[in-house]
């Protein structure tokens, strides 16, 4: 379903990892560690399409990227100026899908804020947002940098949830500095 | 006002115009003129009172007269081209700086409703527009009263008040349009200081409200006992 | 046209008018900007009667002033706010180019028909023969399409390479310079000056240029836009 | 030291706390808990004067804030043009106090990265530089909004040491989201 | 001005100098706006001489527009990648106003060089008197910091606006037109129109006005830089 075959990335001289590779199916969820800067978030980027190998390959699901791949990461922005729900109704129109907004925003609890900007959410309640927009096409895959980083309690067992049911649907990778976020692995790559 | 509009067309034609008989435009032309100028100039001295003690009040009063400031600069240039048109023959004329500088002014003020409506959050609205206003009062002054002397200007603007006066009639006639415009002016800036007021009350209000409704969590620091890992 | 690719040009064209009109008046704001340009270059030639190639040559002033405020709304924005990841994410590099381009558009050709009214109506042109009022608004209808091609295609090669500021410039000023000799062309011509058939031709090329760059322009733009 | 008297923030009609009141001495380290969006940056932003108290009042630590107060929060972006060491110059030549650079990057491990442009640092990096301008001026009091997010082990220990070290110079305020960090604190303030 | 001062004004300009030559591309952007807008200039007076009074005219307008976006881009650049709040921590609000005035005074200068020097080069300007090379240069300066101090203060007012770009032309645009009444008065004469000493005057008075607005700026920037 999602996968790398000798997959490599360096920046300068400076190789960040080589030859990795691994193939998840569904029900898979690989939790992706290692020291600050020691390349998860630079290896989700690969696999979202964001940044491009340095050698070898990646298999994604099949059908377009924007629908199949979801990807959330606490260094992605959105925009300041515009609101939730307009958010949510650009996603759609972008990917071709459903809108899906009030369950959205009632999954991630935003109700009250659908209608702010950005601008004036707390760091939190973007995380929110960002998983919202993440998961709004039910993708095959789904790519979490730091999912738990700026969540509250209630918003950790959430994201434990969507987990939970990505897993049901398909692949997950999750991207962690916190240990205790191993248990929502079925594997781990350590990068050194 | 219907009097002194009737009054005024007792007065003489005035001499010195191209079309005489229509220079009674001048009973509100020149009073909406004086008027947007003392409204701007109050504007800016109620920003910076907002600025020293940031009260509300303030802002309302600075964003009332910027808005009496527009209209009253509007009426100017529309009674102005007016005027131009039945004396000069032309609705506009760029080489005339009068009509020129006061064009500039009127986009200063409005620019300063475009930049207050571009902030959601009131108080920071309510801090951009009143430095705004107090970095455009310089210019502002300098094309009302600076530019359109210039030398190497040349004015078709009739001076005449600088050239010993209109006559008796005229004179007491502009007075009282004057004074009733000003106070016609002050009258309708006062309802809208009321309103802007209230509307800041309401919020407050329903702030209060909204904290009524709010379970009253005690907030108290409560020291923690160090957990057994340390 | 698949009413796919109209949903998403439509929608990222959404996103961009939103942004920019966000505010109780936003729509007074753009016109107003369109109004203060056209005073600016005005009150440069007030009181003259001008020829009618300077005159093209002033609108053309301005209307570039108009395409460089439009210039960061493109891509520069995208990257310095961080958002360029999440649209690389959702969009195709074709829809986000047409989005980003008709906003420029818009926002260029409001200027231009603003600015080109109220030079009719204000200034005293003298040209050779009397405006030929559809040449006119046809070369302002070329200028906004080429402009907003160029300076779309501009912007986004300027955002990607970021550290090669250099290498962007030496790009755009080629892509900009011939829409400015066509464009004051076929504005003059429009305005009374020079020879008519000159002027058509050199609208319709500007037209052309413009349909060109937005057509070509979404598969340099692709080749850039994903790293 | 550091303190709050009637303080209050709100947003619209909306109050996100009232007459909240505490004093902190030197030794006292607070948490500020709470969910999502109850105010916790707020309140943080608020002593760090980057944002205007409602009602209330606040003591700062006497002397100029930009020495006295250290700040750093997730939510914070550093200049992505500028290398780690440029920051610390600059930071330094702005508040007048001794640079020290090297001690500085080698407390949180960045002396590798020390020429490099922060845009191509990792997140976990760039909190390990924020953390480092906090502390430059060895402040009388320090505000720490989520230290821990997007820090990996090594990173955390870090953390608890710069807090240990603080509470020995002054007082420290911590916003968390996460109720392991609750230990690193002598006193809680829970925001609903 | 102590020297804790000048230490902290001085690390906030090189700081933007850094960052300007790492690629953010104001100045190119601006320089190639002066060099289009020169050539647009030239090819509507192609063959014909134009008169120093609007060559004037035409250097002031094109300083206008290209301080008016490239000069506001010291805040909003601050505040759409979120380093405003840094900056507010470390540096009091009249060295930062200093150090961005002090930036923008140097890249308006440098662009109304080339703009000066092009049109010189380019155009032919026909004066009563010939070319005052000091007048001219003494009238750019004046221009130069009648801009800086005032788009800087501008910027810093439409920064966390939602459309500041445009926001930007059109609140800055009617504040300096005044100043352009000033200043094309003291250009022309240094072209060669006029009298030199008004136009003396005229310079001279915008170096003050310039002077005035650094002045003053500060005190109403500290007002809205800190919340
Ligand atoms: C849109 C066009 C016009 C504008 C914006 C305008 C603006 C003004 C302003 C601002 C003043 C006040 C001057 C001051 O306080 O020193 C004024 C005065 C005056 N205007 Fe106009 N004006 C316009 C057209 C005209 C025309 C066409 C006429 C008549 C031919 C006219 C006749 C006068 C007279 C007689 C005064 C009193 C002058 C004095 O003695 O100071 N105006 N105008
Ligand atoms: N400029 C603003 N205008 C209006 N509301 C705002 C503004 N800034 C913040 N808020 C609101 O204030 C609330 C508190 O925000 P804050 O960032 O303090 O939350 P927080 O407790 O830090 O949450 P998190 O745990 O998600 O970081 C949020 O509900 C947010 O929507
Ligand atoms: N554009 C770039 N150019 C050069 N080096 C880069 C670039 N982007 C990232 N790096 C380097 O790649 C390394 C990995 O970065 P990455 O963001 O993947 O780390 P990470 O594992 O996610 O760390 P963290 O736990 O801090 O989030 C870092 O050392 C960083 O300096
Ligand atoms: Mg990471
Ligand atoms: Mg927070």
């Amino acid at each position: 379903m999602l996968g790398a075959e000798g997959l490599g990335k360096r920046y300068g001289p400076r190789w960040l990892f080589r030859d990795l590779r691994f193939t998840l199916e569904r029900g898979d969820s690989l939790i992706v560690a290692g020291e600050n800067g020691s390349g998860k978030s630079t290896l989700l980027k690969l696999l979202a399409g964001l940044v491009s190998p340095s050698e070898g390959t990646i298999s994604l699901p099949t059908g377009d990227a924007r629908t199949s791949l979801g990807y959330s990461a606490l260094d992605l922005n959105v925009y300041p100026h515009l609101t939730a729900i307009e958010h949510l109704l650009l996603a759609s129109r972008l990917r071709g899908c459903e809108p899906q907004v009030q369950p959205l925003l009632e999954r991630v609890s935003l109700t009250r804020a659908a209608n702010q900007r950005i601008g004036e959410f707390s760091t939190g309640m973007r995380a929110r947002l960002k998983l919202a927009i993440a998961i709004q096409a039910a993708p095959k895959a789904l790519l979490l940098d730091e999912p738990s980083a700026s969540l509250d309690q209630a918003g950790r067992e959430l994201a434990e949830e969507i987990i939970k049911d990505q897993r049901e649907r398909g692949a997950c990778v999750i991207a962690t500095n916190d240990k205790a976020e191993w248990r929502l692995g079925t594997h781990v790559l350590e990068l050194a | 006002m219907g009097g002194a509009t009737a009054w005024g067309f007792t007065a003489p034609p005035a001499k010195g115009f191209p079309r005489p008989d229509l220079a009674r435009i001048i009973f509100f032309h020149l009073p909406c003129a004086i008027g947007s100028t003392l409204f701007l100039t109050f504007a800016a001295y109620a920003s910076l009172r907002y600025l020293l003690d940031k009260k509300g009040d303030w802002d309302v009063r600075a964003s009332s007269a910027m808005e009496m400031g527009l209209v009253l600069s509007i009426l100017t240039l529309l009674t102005g081209m007016l005027f131009a048109r039945v004396q000069w023959g032309a609705w506009w004329d760029w080489q005339e700086v009068r009509m020129t500088s006061f064009l500039l002014v009127f986009l200063i003020v409005a620019a300063y409703f475009a930049l207050r409506s571009s902030f959601g959050d009131r108080t920071k609205g309510a801090q951009v527009s009143a430095i705004y206003v107090m970095a455009a009062l310089l210019p502002c002054f300098l094309l009302i009263f600076v530019a359109p002397r210039l030398p190497q200007f040349q004015s078709l603007h009739p001076d005449v008040i600088g050239k010993g006066g209109f006559d008796p009639t005229y004179n007491s006639i502009f007075l009282s349009t004057l004074t009733l415009v000003v106070i016609g002016c002050v009258w309708i800036y006062r309802l809208r200081v009321r309103a802007g007021k209230l509307e800041i009350d309401l919020e407050n209000l329903s702030a209060k409200l909204a904290d009524r409704n709010r379970p009253s969590a005690p907030r108290v620091v409560e020291p923690v006992p160090l957990s057994p890992e340390r | 046209m698949s009413s796919s690719w109209r949903k998403e040009i439509s929608a990222l064209f959404v996103k961009e008018v939103q942004s920019e009109l966000r505010g109780r008046s936003g729509l007074l704001n753009s016109l107003l900007f369109s109004l203060v340009t056209v005073v600016a270059v005005s009150l440069a030639t007030f009181g003259h009667s001008i020829s009618a190639t300077f005159a093209a040559g002033m609108i053309w002033v301005a209307l570039l002033f108009a395409s460089s405020v439009a210039l960061p709304r493109c891509f520069t924005l995208e990257e310095e706010q961080g958002t360029g990841d999440l649209l690389r994410l959702l969009a195709r590099p074709h829809a986000v180019f047409w989005g980003k381009a008709l906003y420029n558009l818009l926002l260029i050709f409001l200027v231009a028909l603003v600015l080109g009214g109220l030079f009719l109506a204000l200034v005293e042109i003298r040209g050779d023969r009397p405006v030929i009022p559809w040449l006119f608004l046809l070369s302002l209808l070329g200028a906004a399409g080429a402009l907003a091609g160029a300076v779309t295609l501009c912007g986004a090669l300027v955002a990607q390479a970021a550290n090669r500021a250099t290498l962007a410039g030496t790009i755009s000023l080629p892509l900009l310079l011939p829409v400015l000799f066509l464009g004051v062309n076929g504005t003059r011509a429009g305005l009374g000056d020079g020879v008519l058939e000159t002027g058509l031709t050199a609208s319709i090329g500007l037209l052309c240029y413009g349909v060109a760059s937005l057509a070509i322009g979404p598969y340099l733009f692709a080749a850039v836009w994903k790293h």
